[in-house]
């Protein structure tokens, strides 16, 4: 089973983004299963989500205490919210960011955590693509480049599906994009946006 | 076909292959989700032949499907929480009516203080309201329910209610296989209402009764309940032989070992600490309840599907020759301890058994597997009392910080 | 507004028929085979107007409909005195739910209808002022809101009277109820409180908003009958003297209405989308003191000390008039 | 089901009205009745028409003017002659009086009356024969009156007249400007038609002969003699008597009177005179009164039409003295108890003829050798419920007897004359009467009759009026005629207006159809009262249940 957290800001479509990321594992094989955690919070409040992927059924509708994935939509979240607790160890962390790794173990007071942390600024893909700042195309995009649960064209065919045309375009491109943006830099390692642990460095 | 779905939209997809005939939507957290789902559908067409009224309250809600009820129509509504308190008196006028409604409950919290999340005493204040309350573990149950649920209230002319966990159930995604619109068609019969308002046959519905009928209304309506047991119990066999998985039902039984849901399980053994839940709090007892067993921990899982009217015999069945019962209540019977529970020491009385009530979850607290288990592991070794608050936190509420106001300052 | 031309007889409009009237010209009320749809054997108190008024409505309702009505019932004193089981005084197809919902329930049988492509049934809801301005009052605006295909019609006799004579918010000014009793230095139910539901149902603009009384049958015939002309939401709000609550002679039911529209006391309007579109213009102008004198709920007004509240009530007939042009002054 | 019964339906729904069981009349405490009261204008009237009855049918137009000509020509032979002079005391007691205006009772009977000489309606012939014989003395409104009746039950009539035209004063009285001589003519000749024998010039002489030849004998010769008052005159005044004038011109031998006319007197022969010398070409006619207006016995209408006319009146003054042309006159005024007296003032007038009509006297000559009959203040004293004389067989009724000296009082007496003649031939009394019920304005809730004035009959205009003998009233026609009859507020009688049935509370009415009214189902009348507090006629009593 695997297990992802997911951290945003309200309207930034995190509880979407738990949907089509169960969507996209369900294309790509697996059982799915999202579970929005709701408050009665408005836009701009932290929000988070979880969703699941199993080979078997998925019964237990606990929240994710400890997650394979963490994917963080919000950089400025990186402090309040923790969101490396609970973190499986070898973990992975994607954040929206235009800075890098280290900045944000920093930020988020995990220098010493094992886990992979990938930054993607998706933000800036998604605003050249779409226009708006609905970075979960380019987020789920940037997980199915860094680890094998989804795939680039799950995720495509899962917003086109929800926001068939212009829109279902543009956050294809932003995935596109933000694909290529993380297969890139986990090929060349040299820019130092993946920044790992010494454990991770020799897994990379 | 399978297919990723919201509970809600599982739900409201099913509803309307059920075609009702009028939709009442009031929205209130988390049912809202449900009647946004059918108002889509009754624009698009996907809900035919069907008029869809934005009501102005829930009272109004129930309101409009006890009109639509009597005039012929299947009428469908859902709610909440402080929506079906505030609807209260019309739920119990339907019943009292014989009208077969259908209301979705997505269970959540009565306040003060006000609380959007999930438990079951909204629904348990209603309790004797005289509707059927049939709860689903999960979203495929949820949907599955609904086709039920419309063929026996209209058998028994009883409203039901179906009874979901708010957000929990439905805001979740899961991978669900929805009834088919030509399946729903085969399986459940066209709504013929028994009475009617027929301009060809007219009738008067709803006259008063005195203190020389009423007991007798009452007695009547007892024994139709006695009936529905029976009734609920062949519509859920006939679910189960048509669709191939289960559905409802009076009670869930699980295998042993697996936590799998199975009919053919046998009742438990005397050694067996027997959990009884609802809802979807099952779920997370199927994935935490083999830990237990792995332990040596002789722990059996039992599901109420059918609260209302309560299964006590199936109960009693499948519970076998375990004494043995801790009972997870997600509503609270103050200065008592759980509702279920209540409901199910009444089911075993004389029965010697021991009955520990664990009140969880309420308010969505969320329930964890490793609270369940370390509350059945207490149980084991008997240390655990009757009646406990699982996870309470100590120190009691959690205060603002001194100086924290605007005064202060 | 005397609608039905009738060449001059001796009662002309004003009586129930007249034996020198065309069929043609006849009141529903005067045919020896009128529908009776509330019928004998109700237990409505002596001299109740509201089971008159009720049916005259549901007669002209159900012959306007071709005999396709259904009614819902708000409790009261009509669904209490109507349907003790396992009597009931209605013939057409009638339901009775609870005191708030009449409104609601009237929609879902109109919606059931529509979706079963019946549009030619109609539906009728009826309550007292209590299920209507008070309790129901929300259930009814939501049916005026959404223009529900529904008569729906008030029969105000000004309190709850089938509780024991309480004050509702359609009691008027200084009238003695039981809970607002005649003592104190403002007796009765207290000045500057209540409301006009009829200004209220204009205010929604629905296509049709009317009130009648019991002292003129045509007028109330008419206007059943305009309103079941019309499709969507339409309101009668229709004055009916309780002899119980008022503390008034079983036989002045309708001699009070009378003088609740003489007096200018009770305007007798039709209003068509919000918009005032007839009077009824006063044809003999009386006191409001042959309106208040018989009532026993206004005793304390004819004793030292009730001369403001007297003249607050003359003052409230002279707004109407003015308002509402009542002595045709204007036009 | 668990082998329970269960309802056929459940929250205890039940069939449309079933609350037939419950019988909601145990809770009365009153119940309501229906009545016939007697309207005012009924018991009004002199001659006891049914006139509710009769307008009731002119209500219905056209279709119910036979039958109501028919349900009026039952009190009334002469509706067309009365429908022009009857003073309609029935009209002053109307009900509709207090709301509006009065019917116009005697306007619709005159067109009912003109409408039947039109249309040709003869009078019912008798249904059986008795083979009795009746004479009546005089073929006045008493005489033809009684004739009539008489007939009607089947008896032989011989009436002889002393005159040389039947119709007494009818036709020498009144003149032809209120009542022209054609309609008389015909509305007397349809009695004729009826079997009734008239023989003109044929004074009776001798009662006890005419006894002989008759099983009965009604006396109606009226009073065409009148009455004189000492005035000191000289030798050159004109004074005569203002009924000779009248009956003058009505033969045809109009009278010369100068061009300034006093007549003397306060009655409605006073005013015929000075209208009558007005068309004779007199320009000042000025009727001279002993008291005041409020006092004169003169119809006010028949005072409006000669002031309309030009006629002067001089109240309170009497005239002392003729002396050639000019009149002496004496003011007069009124004493407490409003009797005038002279005040020594004195005036003069100046008078071409002097018209005395001061009052007429009986012509008893038939009588003056009958001791049996008594004769007391001019009159022939009756019994007053059989109106016969002292002498067995013997009736007296109209003018000649005790009563008011009107047309319309005497067709009563005469048609109480032949009731009280039938009997006595068949040898029965006549039954007491019941005391009749009003029906009072008070018992009426007059809010439900439309509004609707009178309809005024058209008159001649003044300048033409006083040209000739043309009939000043012209009548009205069908259609007023109709709206007049449905001003009837129908008082103390049912008329159908279904009030009682639309507006009981308790659906408790049944109505029977047109002309059977309703009948109360005391099963369920709860007595709450409304039928009888909105029954717009007042035919509904509430009368307290006997326990």
């Amino acid at each position: 089973m695997r297990q992802v957290r997911i951290h945003g800001r309200g309207g930034q479509g995190v509880v979407t983004a738990a949907e089509m990321l169960a969507r996209a594992g369900f294309l790509a094989g697996h059982e799915a299963q999202a579970i929005p955690s709701f408050g009665s919070e408005r836009t701009g409040a932290p929000v988070v989500a979880y969703c699941r992927f199993a080979d078997g059924p998925l019964r237990t509708r606990e929240p994710v205490l400890a997650p394979d994935v963490v994917l963080v939509t919000d950089p400025t979240l990186l402090g309040p919210v923790r969101p490396f607790e609970g973190l499986a160890p070898g973990g992975l962390v994607i954040v929206n960011t235009t800075t890098d790794a280290p900045t944000v173990r920093d930020a988020a007071g995990a220098r010493d955590v094992d886990a992979t942390v990938i930054t993607v600024p998706a933000t800036t893909i998604t605003m050249t693509h779409l226009g708006k700042p609905k970075p979960a195309a380019a987020m789920l995009a940037a997980y199915a480049a860094a680890a094998e649960d989804i795939t680039l064209d799950a995720v495509v065919q899962v917003f086109d599906a929800r926001f068939p045309g212009a829109i279902g375009a543009a956050n294809a491109a932003a995935a596109r994009e933000a694909y290529s943006y993380v297969k890139a830099e986990l090929a060349g390692p040299t820019h130092g946006l993946v920044a790992a642990t010494g454990k991770e460095a020799s897994d990379a | 076909m399978r297919e990723v779905l919201e509970g809600s939209q599982a739900v409201a997809r099913t509803v309307a292959r059920c075609r009702p005939g009028v939709v009442c939507a009031y929205p209130i957290s988390p049912q809202t989700h449900i009647v946004e789902a059918l108002s889509v559908m009754a624009r698009t067409g996907e809900l035919a032949d069907c008029e869809y009224v934005n009501v102005e309250s829930e009272f109004s809600a129930m309101s409009v499907a006890i009109g639509a009820s009597a005039a012929g129509s299947r009428a469908y509504t859902a709610t909440a929480s402080q929506g079906l308190l505030y609807m209260s008196e019309a739920v119990f006028n339907a019943a009292g009516m014989g009208l077969p409604i259908v209301m979705t409950v997505a269970n959540r919290a009565i306040g003060a203080p006000i609380n959007i999340w999930n438990d079951h005493s909204d629904a348990m204040a209603l309790r004797d309201s005289g509707w059927l309350q049939l709860y689903a573990a999960d979203n495929q149950e949820a949907a599955d329910l609904h086709v039920t649920a419309f063929a026996i209230a209209e058998e028994l002319e009883i409203p039901a209610m179906v009874c979901m966990d708010g957000f929990v159930l439905t805001h979740a995604t899961d991978v669900l296989e929805l009834p088919t619109q030509e399946q729903i068609d085969a399986f459940l019969p066209g709504y013929e209402p028994k009475q009617v308002l027929d301009v060809l046959h007219p009738t008067t519905i709803g006259t008063m009764a005195g203190p020389e009928s009423f007991t007798e209304t009452k007695y009547l309506q007892h024994l139709r309940f006695l009936d529905a047991a029976d009734v609920i119990q062949r519509w859920s066999d006939r679910f189960h032989d048509t669709f191939g998985r289960e559905a409802g039902g009076l009670v869930a039984r699980y295998d042993a070992h697996t936590f799998d849901r199975d009919r053919e399980a046998p009742g438990a053994n005397a050694e067996d600490i027997v959990v009884v839940a609802m809802g979807s709090v099952l779920g997370t007892l199927q994935a935490a309840l083999p830990e237990l067993r792995a332990e040596g921990i002789p722990v059996r899982l039992l599901g109420v599907s059918s609260f209302r009217p309560f299964p006590g015999g199936a109960l009693r069945d499948a519970l076998g020759d375990s004494r043995h019962v801790v009972v997870i209540d997600r509503a609270l019977e103050l200065g008592s301890g759980g509702v279920l529970t209540g409901c199910v020491g009444r089911a075993l009385a004389g029965t010697r058994s021991r009955i520990h009530s664990v009140v969880a979850g309420l308010g969505g607290r969320p329930i964890l597997e490793e609270s369940l288990r370390d509350v059945i592991r207490r149980a084991h070794s008997r240390d655990l009392p009757t009646l406990e608050f699982m996870d309470l936190k100590a120190g009691g509420i959690p205060r603002p910080p001194v100086g924290a106001t605007e005064v202060a300052r | 507004m005397t609608t039905v031309h009738i060449p001059f007889l001796q009662t002309g409009t004003l009586a129930v028929g007249g034996r020198l009237l065309e069929d043609e010209e006849r009141s529903v009320q005067s045919q020896a085979d009128r529908p009776s749809s509330l019928t004998k054997g109700h237990r409505a108190c002596q001299g109740c107007a509201e089971a008159l008024a009720a049916r005259w409505v549901m007669d002209t309702a159900v012959e306007a409909a071709d005999d396709k009505l259904i009614v819902a019932n708000a409790t009261g004193c009509l669904e209490v005195f109507s349907t003790l089981y396992p009597e009931s005084a209605w013939k057409p197809p009638w339901i009775h739910s609870v005191f708030a919902n009449a409104a609601a329930v009237a929609t879902g049988i109109a919606a059931s209808l529509h979706a079963q492509g019946r549009d030619d049934i109609r539906v009728l809801a009826q309550g007292g002022d209590g299920g209507t301005v008070d309790i129901g009052l929300a259930a009814v605006s939501g049916m005026f809101e959404r223009n529900d295909d529904v008569l729906y019609v008030c029969y105000d006799n000004q309190g709850y009277m089938n509780t024991g004579v309480q004050r509702s918010s359609a009691t008027p000014t200084s009238a003695r109820t039981a809970t607002t009793p005649a003592v104190g230095c403002q007796p009765g139910a207290p000045v500057g409180q209540g409301k006009s539901m009829p200004k209220i149902a204009m205010a929604h603009e629905i296509p049709y908003v009317a009130t009648a009384t019991v002292a003129d049958l045509r007028d109330l015939e008419h206007k059943v009958r305009t309103a079941m002309s019309i499709h969507g939401a339409r309101y009668l709000h229709v004055l009916v003297p309780c002899p119980l609550g008022w503390g008034a002679s079983s036989a002045e039911s309708i001699r009070l209405s009378r003088a609740a529209v003489q007096s200018g006391i009770f305007p007798v309007i039709e209003s068509r989308a919000g918009e005032l579109t007839d009077v009824q213009p006063i044809r003999q102008r009386m006191d409001v003191e042959e309106y208040l004198r018989p009532q026993a709920r206004f005793a304390h007004l004819f004793k030292p000390g009730g001369e403001d509240a007297l003249d607050r009530w003359r003052a409230m007939a002279e707004r109407n008039i003015r308002h509402y042009d009542l002595l045709g002054e204007r036009s | 089901m668990t082998g329970h019964d269960a309802p056929p339906t459940h929250g205890l729904s039940t069939g449309p009205a079933t609350s037939l069981a419950y019988h909601t009349g145990t809770w009365r405490t009153e119940r309501p009745v229906y009545v016939e009261l007697s309207p005012p204008c009924s018991l009004a009237c002199p001659s006891g028409e049914d006139i509710r009855g009769w307008l009731g049918s002119t209500q219905e137009g056209a279709p119910g003017f036979e039958a109501a000509w028919r349900r009026l020509v039952s009190a009334n032979p002469f509706p067309a002659v009365m429908g022009r002079i009857c003073y309609h005391p029935c009209q002053a007691s109307c009900n509709r009086g207090e709301l509006d205006e009065e019917v116009g009772i005697n306007a619709v009977e005159r067109f009912l009356g003109d409408t039947a000489l039109a249309e040709g309606w003869e009078l019912p012939a008798p249904t059986t024969e008795t083979g009795r014989r009746v004479l009546v003395v005089g073929s006045g409104p008493a005489g033809l009156s009684a004739a009539y009746q008489l007939r009607m039950l089947g008896h032989s009539v011989l009436v002889r007249e002393a005159a040389g035209e039947p119709g007494g004063m009818m036709r020498y009285g009144i003149p032809a400007y209120r009542l022209p001589r054609e309609v008389l003519a015909q509305e007397i000749s349809r009695i004729e038609r009826t079997g009734v024998v008239i023989e003109c010039e044929a004074p009776v002489t001798d009662l006890d002969a005419a006894q002989r030849e008759f099983d009965a004998v009604v006396l109606t010769m009226g009073a065409g003699v009148a009455h004189h008052v000492d005035i000191p005159a000289g030798a050159a005044s004109k004074i005569v008597d203002a009924i000779d004038v009248l009956r003058d011109v009505a033969s045809g031998r109009p009278p010369l009177v100068g061009r300034r006319v006093a007549v003397y007197g306060g009655g409605n022969t006073a005013m015929d005179a000075a209208r009558t010398a007005r068309r004779l070409g007199a320009q000042d006619a000025v009727v001279v009164y002993r008291r005041t207006q409020e006092q004169m016995p003169a119809h006010p209408t028949e005072l409006q039409d000669a002031i309309g006319e030009g006629v002067r009146v001089q109240w309170l003054s009497t005239i002392s003295q003729v002396e050639g042309q000019t009149l002496t006159i004496e003011r007069m005024e009124l004493d407490e108890e409003g009797r005038p007296h002279g005040t020594g003032e004195f005036e003069e007038l100046d008078a071409d003829t002097v018209m005395l009509a001061v009052g007429q006297d009986a012509d008893l000559t038939l009588l003056e050798n009958v001791p049996d009959i008594h004769v007391s203040d001019g009159v022939v004293q009756v019994d007053p419920t059989t109106l016969m004389t002292g002498r067995d067989g013997v009736f007296a009724a109209g003018d000649v007897s005790p009563g008011s000296r009107t047309a319309t009082y005497a067709i009563g007496r005469g048609a109480r004359a032949a009731k009280a003649v039938d009997a006595y031939l068949a040898a029965r009394v006549i039954p007491a009467e019941p005391a009749p019920r009003e029906a009072t304005y008070d018992r009426m809730t007059s809010w439900y009759y439309s509004d609707a004035p009178k309809q005024h009959r058209g008159e001649l205009e003044a300048a033409r009026r006083v040209t000739g003998f043309e009939e000043v009233l012209t009548g009205l026609d069908a259609e007023h005629a109709v709206f007049e009859a449905r001003r009837c507020m129908s008082c103390g009688s049912c008329f159908e207006c279904d009030n009682c049935f639309g507006m009981c509370p308790d659906d408790a009415i049944r109505k029977l159809g047109p002309g059977m009214r309703y009948e109360i189902d005391y099963d369920y009348c709860k007595g709450c009262g409304i039928c009888a507090e909105e029954c717009p006629c007042g035919a509904i009593d509430m009368i307290p249940e006997v326990k």
